[in-house]
């Protein structure tokens, strides 16, 4: 099963250090250099606040994913528990970004990659679980609340599990009165 | 806010019924930028070439049309400057067109076509009384009032106006009130 | 077939379908359809919907010429042409002008100069009979009449008809017979009911019929010399001139039918400059026409010329506002109740022929208590018929219908008489020829029997 | 009380305090409390992250803070929740202070605050009878021109339910500024010498001029919000401020009413600014000294808590610059006073032994518990300081009791009117803090936010007026306007606008009004009035705001990072 991140509403306040995190982690070192373009700034989660909600959405990593299936130049996978965009191949056209429901794809600039007009190179960027980074997600380690969690599969089915089970005790309950 | 990136529309096969009526308002939008085509049918004097193309496939059908790509094949693969980026969008100047079908074979989702150029209700000549033909795609509909035509058209809102920007904050903030339902997962 | 779909053209896609009154259109989605010409009452409004086009890319580069060539259309079009379409006649009225022998006669519906300007890149809905009249007699027709005159002779037949049966007793509610493709489904669906039609040939043949007789007599000549073109914004009346019934002049009453789209065909393939045409004036005295005749071209509008004329049979006082709005509208079904002396007419108009089967319905039941019906066939009446300019983009289509009803009722409030027994043309028919409404000479000309089939 | 109780409190009331965006460390500490099922009732006219997970959130009308708090007390008594034996045993002024919130009853407080009163009867139940209970208030409270009346009327509520002396309770003020504990411990105010000895007691003065070996003044100080009319307005010769020595801030940002602060510094005949970055005071300075920033030198912080904490220098500044403490030793030199330190050590040390309430709180202590809370009287390790006052119920009064104090509620200096029909209050956001002349200057955060900022208003208000997300408004008040981007929001009600108040081009205090509590001297930063403007060509309104930019940069000599990411 892909891995995933999720925010936890409660116990976040919307600060967006995950986003920093995000972008400090791939970024490496670029980021305490002092030309203002040797990194570009590009979080792979969002934080949204609504009136009922402060919490970041990131991909999710879905195991059948539409971005996937949308992209016509075969630029996304899944690898290692986690749906990568290989931005080499990617030409922006936008299809996964189209595809995806939750808006966890953006387009970005690539930093010092240029298109025949000039103009800087536009990838499609989101989520890669911090893929090759040592820790693991950023934003889950640098989450001030620990509102963030790297939701794995034995998690997903222990939780499921323990629920089955609390069900099937509160019918057996209900069986014998 | 400023938009950074190019819209697109895209058409949803589940509604299309095929009927064309986006190609055929797609061209007069059109045409009527450098030929006298007035609203009914018998004002047109020049082929029609539409710059979205009705597609048939095994399942049914759509319209099928440029994405705007950011890092646009077709751009960088043409020699001539003839396709620019104007506005975000993604636009080829007929003039500088000259036919080379480079961007043809680079788009990956056959959204160029070569196709007659008309100009003044004439077919556009060459050199040897050949006719000129210029790679026809998508512009979203640049500088037509009310936006692209096919979008306008469809009789079965079939073709939608996509501002990818706009919509994925949309689904950003779904998808984060989703976060609530699920905040007790375990 | 006058109106039929070409196999390698269509999509599937049956838009058609959708507008077809008379559910004539039958396939599979997304295989090439066909017209049940058993159902099919020609109305051409699957002509007006179809963009299925003849393509380069779909059909390759000579597929065009060689669809122009099948369909008769002159060289020099250059439009596109879709898989829905009517027939094109041009070669038959080249092949009269050319004949010496022949005295052309055209005459053109009031819908046609509210339209045709059109096709020439004026604005939607110009009115254009001057330079409509101009045009036809440049093509070379020897006379250029209009369908205007005979829709006031209609009133005065199917207005005296009307109070006949009123005020004697006879079938009612009676229906207008003015609309070919309505008749034609009454014939197919509803033939118990046909003697609620009016007896009353459509102003197209009630003129034909007047041409080869009193129009020949005014020439010094027979009807056999005359040829009889009409110009209609209607893809059926090519069928109504066919019925074998519709020849009480001795001959063909009506010999060939072009549509709005084709005159405009017949123009360019002429080399007429329409935007340098000077205005002219129909031929007299059978191009003399009222406001009256001219509204014929709307939904409502043989309603409201039959009343201009009927009230003033009835009361024998002229109409206090000539104007009958009560009738005008755009609606499917609408009922009025008019005070006509001590009589109170009770009218229903119906538009779009889709609105007239629960009229019928009701009226099978006994729920309907009208005594006049106009029936159209098409969405706004004959300003919106199947043989009218086809729009582009059908997002223009209210527009340019609503621009059409707007010219029309301009034109009649421009014009110096607005009710057809003011016409003096209309006095002087019956004054020489007709003697009175309904009588012997009118009956046999102008009245006919339907549900021959 | 200190920081880390407020997550074992069993009720928080948080009154105009919104930690996630201020101190999201503080709010961390709300969260966990949350997670351990403190109840929380937020007092806020904004849905703050607080706010959302709170029990109750009473979204109050701006303006009407001391309504709603002398409402909650009418309650608690009406009701028997008060804490009799606490209130005979240990205040005094309790019977007084009933005849003033009599007529507060939650219908009428209702009409002022637009909080429900049904709503205002079941916080003041919940916090009257969970226990223990604690308040949190923040600038909500204390930037109004009646702020002290309501930090004295929160603490009647912890009065009278006998919320004072123990772990978890009582009242906590929590800071506008980082170390702005320290500056007012260290006697950075106008009345008092370190350690709040007051400059008019004659036994202190005499204490300080024999430390210090000079005469000392008896007379109160000049507050910052006074300098305005003391440089513009002083008729009296000898009392005008003819020079202005501003270290660490940025009047020019963050004070009310702009125009009028830029007058006085251009006005006042000699101006020194000593900061770490270049800001817009410095634009009007004589004299710019540059100093180093944290990290480049040693020194003490307070937290909001009273606690004492060390700052260590991890990086050499750069060859020439001086640290606050050396400048400060070389202009006193050069002034006449000699002065001479080693380090910051010497200076605290001298300074813990002229305050006794600090006196305990050496070096060696902060640097063995991390952080020592005052008062801590005594030097030997065993003195840990204090983690929360009143212990007992002894308060620093004469008799150890502690005083009712209720005052009635006036509304703001400036109502919504025709010509300007909003509200405006200033706020946070997190990640740039206070005037950003340190975060300004960090790309990241400047990547998360940058120039012009955003003035936060209801959706309803932005439909209306046909603006959408992230358009630029002109936005006015009687004193000033400026450009900013529309954030239409859901969390703020109809009829009120919120800006955070660091943006150079969306400076909301050009249109601040500089009305000040009467005690506090505090400027009424949270409410004025305003009017917002759409404007219609946006690409002019966008390049303007860029040359705006641009012209402020080149005129503060920055070259590097264009920030226009």
């Amino acid at each position: 099963m892909n891995y995933f991140v999720k925010g936890n509403p409660d116990l976040c306040i919307g600060c967006r250090t995950c986003m920093i995190g995000c972008v400090v982690a791939h970024e490496g070192k670029h980021i305490f250099e002092v030309d203002p373009d040797s990194y570009t700034f590009n979080p792979r989660l969002h934080m949204v606040k609504t009136a009922k909600i402060s919490v970041p959405v990131q991909c999710k990593h879905c195991e059948n994913p539409a971005c996937m299936a949308a992209c016509p130049a075969g630029a996304i996978q899944m690898k290692d528990h986690a749906v990568i965009i290989d931005t080499s191949k990617c030409m922006g056209c936008k299809s996964c970004m189209d595809a995806c429901p939750f808006g966890a794809i953006d387009m970005v600039t690539e930093a010092g990659k240029f298109q025949a007009d000039g103009k800087e190179r536009v990838v499609a960027n989101k989520c890669d679980l911090c893929s090759g980074i040592p820790g693991g997600p950023a934003c889950v380690r640098v989450c001030p609340t620990a509102a963030l969690t790297l939701v794995k599969e034995d998690e997903l089915a222990d939780a499921m599990e323990k629920k089955r089970m609390e069900a099937a005790r509160n019918l057996f309950r209900d069986n014998q009165e | 806010m400023k938009k950074n990136l190019g819209s697109f529309v895209v058409g949803d096969s589940t509604k299309c019924t095929g009927c064309k009526a986006c190609e055929v308002a797609c061209f007069a939008v059109h045409s009527r930028q450098n030929n006298p085509v007035g609203k009914t049918v018998g004002t047109v004097t020049v082929p029609v070439t539409p710059k979205l193309y009705l597609t048939r496939f095994e399942q049914g059908c759509m319209p099928i049309q440029c994405k705007h790509c950011e890092d646009a094949p077709c751009l960088n693969v043409c020699t001539k400057g003839a396709i620019s980026r104007i506005d975000n969008q993604v636009i080829v100047d007929p003039e500088k067109c000259i036919g080379c079908k480079d961007c043809m074979q680079a788009c990956p989702f056959g959204a160029i076509a070569l196709l007659p150029y008309a100009k003044d209700g004439k077919l556009a000549a060459q050199a040897m009384g050949e006719t000129k033909v210029f790679a026809s795609k998508c512009d979203l509909c640049a500088g037509v009032e009310g936006g692209p035509a096919c979008v306008r058209v469809c009789p079965h809102q079939a073709l939608r106006l996509v501002d990818p920007e706009a919509e994925a904050e949309e689904k950003k903030i779904k998808a984060a009130e989703a976060l609530l339902m699920t905040k007790n997962w375990r | 077939m006058i109106v039929a779909i070409d196999q390698n053209l269509c999509t599937g896609c049956r838009e058609c379908a959708e507008v077809c009154p008379a559910y004539a259109i039958v396939g599979e989605q997304g295989k090439p359809q066909t017209i049940d010409t058993s159902r099919c009452v020609m109305c051409g409004q699957c002509v007006q919907k179809c963009k299925s086009y003849v393509s380069i890319l779909t059909h390759g580069k000579d597929a065009y010429e060689k669809v122009k060539k099948e369909r008769n259309i002159p060289d020099c079009v250059q439009e596109p042409l879709f898989a829905a379409h009517a027939v094109c006649n041009i070669d038959k009225v080249n092949a009269a002008l050319a004949d010496p022998e022949k005295l052309t006669m055209v005459q053109c519906a009031p819908a046609v100069r509210v339209a045709i300007a059109e096709e020439f890149g004026a604005d939607l809905g110009t009115l254009a009979p001057g330079k409509l009249a101009a045009a036809l007699r440049k093509i070379g027709f020897d006379r250029v009449y209009d369908t205007n005159f005979p829709a006031d002779v209609t009133i005065m037949e199917e207005g005296t008809e009307l109070i006949k049966r009123v005020t004697q007793g006879g079938v009612l509610p009676m229906f207008t017979s003015c609309c070919p493709a309505w008749v034609k489904f009454m014939e197919n669906t509803y033939p118990e009911i046909k003697d609620h039609l009016s007896s009353c040939k459509s102003p197209q043949q009630m003129g034909g019929a007047i041409f080869k007789t009193y129009g020949a007599e005014l020439e010094g000549t027979d009807g056999s010399k005359v040829f009889s073109v009409s110009v209609m914004p209607c893809t059926c009346k090519e069928f109504e001139c066919e019925r074998p019934e519709m020849k009480d002049s001795g001959y063909r009453d009506v010999d060939v039918v072009m549509t709005t789209r084709d005159l405009a065909w017949l123009i360019k393939s002429k080399n007429i400059d329409w935007d340098a045409l000077a205005e002219e004036e129909f031929d007299q005295p059978l191009g003399l026409y009222t406001g009256a005749g001219t509204i014929f071209g709307v939904t409502g509008g043989v309603m409201e010329a039959a009343i201009r004329t009927g009230y003033e049979l009835i009361t024998g006082q002229p109409i206090p506002d000539v104007e009958v709005t009560a009738v005008r509208g755009t609606e499917g079904f609408r009922v009025s109740h008019l005070k006509v002396g001590d009589l109170t007419l009770k009218v229903g108009v119906v538009t779009g022929l889709k609105n007239v089967v629960p009229v019928i319905e009701a009226m099978k039941a006994g729920q309907l208590d009208l005594h006049f019906i106009e029936v159209m066939t098409c969405p706004e009446g004959c300003v919106s018929g199947g043989g009218q300019p086809k729009l582009l983009m059908d997002t223009d289509r209210a527009e340019a219908y609503a621009a059409r009803r707007k010219a029309t009722f301009d034109h009649d409030k421009e014009l110096p008489y607005r009710k057809s027994h003011e016409n003096p043309a209309i006095k002087k028919i019956y004054d020489e020829f007709l003697k009175e409404p309904n009588g012997p000479i009118a009956h046999h000309l102008l009245h006919t029997k339907y549900c021959i089939k | 009380m200190g920081i880390p109780e407020i997550e074992d409190a069993g009720c928080l009331l948080c009154f105009g305090y919104n930690g996630a965006d201020s101190h999201p460390i503080v709010a961390r500490r709300i969260v966990r409390g949350k997670q351990k099922g403190m109840k929380i009732i937020c007092v806020d006219p904004r849905v703050t992250e607080t706010a959302r997970i709170s029990d109750m959130h009473l979204q109050l009308k701006g303006g009407s803070n001391l309504a709603l708090v002398n409402a909650m007390a009418n309650v608690i008594w009406n009701e028997g929740l008060a804490d009799i034996k606490f209130i005979e045993e240990h205040t005094n002024g309790f019977d007084e202070f009933l005849k003033v919130i009599e007529k507060y009853t939650p219908e009428y407080a209702e009409t002022i605050s637009h909080v429900p009163a049904e709503e205002i009867r079941k916080a003041a139940r919940l916090y009257a009878t969970t226990k223990p209970a604690m308040i949190l208030y923040g600038m909500g409270v204390c930037q109004f021109t009646q702020a002290v009346d309501v930090v004295k009327g929160l603490a009647n509520l912890a009065l009278m339910t006998g919320n004072f002396g123990g772990p978890s309770m009582g009242i906590g003020p929590v800071r506008g500024q980082n170390n702005v504990q320290g500056a007012c411990d260290m006697g950075a105010l106008p009345n008092c010498y370190p350690g709040y000895q007051s400059v008019t007691d004659p036994e202190i003065r005499a204490k300080f001029e024999k430390a210090w070996g000079v005469p000392l003044s008896d007379k109160v100080g000049c507050a910052i919000t006074h300098v305005p009319h003391r440089v513009l307005e002083e008729k009296d010769e000898t009392k005008r401020i003819h020079a202005y020595y501003i270290f660490g801030e940025d009047p020019a940002q963050s004070d009310p009413d702009l125009a009028e602060i830029r007058e006085t510094l251009d006005k006042c005949d000699f101006v020194v600014m000593q900061d770490i970055y270049m800001n817009k005071t410095g634009l009007h300075a004589d004299v710019i000294l540059p100093s180093t920033a944290w990290g480049e030198h040693d020194g003490v912080y307070t937290c909001a808590d009273r606690g004492f904490q060390r700052i260590r220098k991890v990086i050499e500044p750069d060859p020439g610059l001086k640290t606050d403490w050396q400048i400060i030793q070389e202009i006193s030199t050069a002034m006449g006073y000699p002065m001479h330190y080693e380090n910051t050590e010497e200076i605290w040390n001298e300074m813990i032994d002229l305050c006794p309430s600090f006196k305990g709180a050496t070096y060696e202590k902060m640097e063995k518990y991390g952080s020592v809370q005052w008062p801590c009287r005594d030097k030997s390790m065993e003195d840990k300081g204090t983690p929360y006052l009143h212990k007992g119920g002894k308060f620093a009064t004469k008799d150890n009791r502690g005083v009712f104090y209720a005052t009635d509620w006036h509304p703001p200096m400036e109502l919504e009117n025709d010509e300007y029909p909003m509200s405006l209050s200033t706020v946070r956001e997190v990640g740039h803090y206070s005037v950003r002349t340190m975060t300004g200057n960090c790309r990241t955060l400047r990547n998360l936010e940058d120039e012009p900022g955003w003035v936060q208003m209801n959706t309803q208000d932005c439909e209306r007026m046909g603006l959408v997300k992230g358009e630029l408004v002109k936005i006015l008040s009687k004193r000033g306007y400026c450009i900013t981007r529309c954030l239409p929001t859901d969390r703020v009600k109809p009829g009120a606008t919120y800006m955070t108040y660091q943006w150079w081009i969306g400076a909301c205090n050009e249109l601040t009004n500089a009305k000040l509590d009467p005690i506090s001297n505090t400027p009424e930063y949270k409410y004025c009035a305003c009017r917002v403007e759409k404007i219609k060509d946006q690409e002019w309104a966008e390049n303007h705001v860029k040359e705006l930019y641009d012209e402020i940069r080149t005129q503060m000599g920055i070259t590097a990072g264009k920030g226009d990411h």
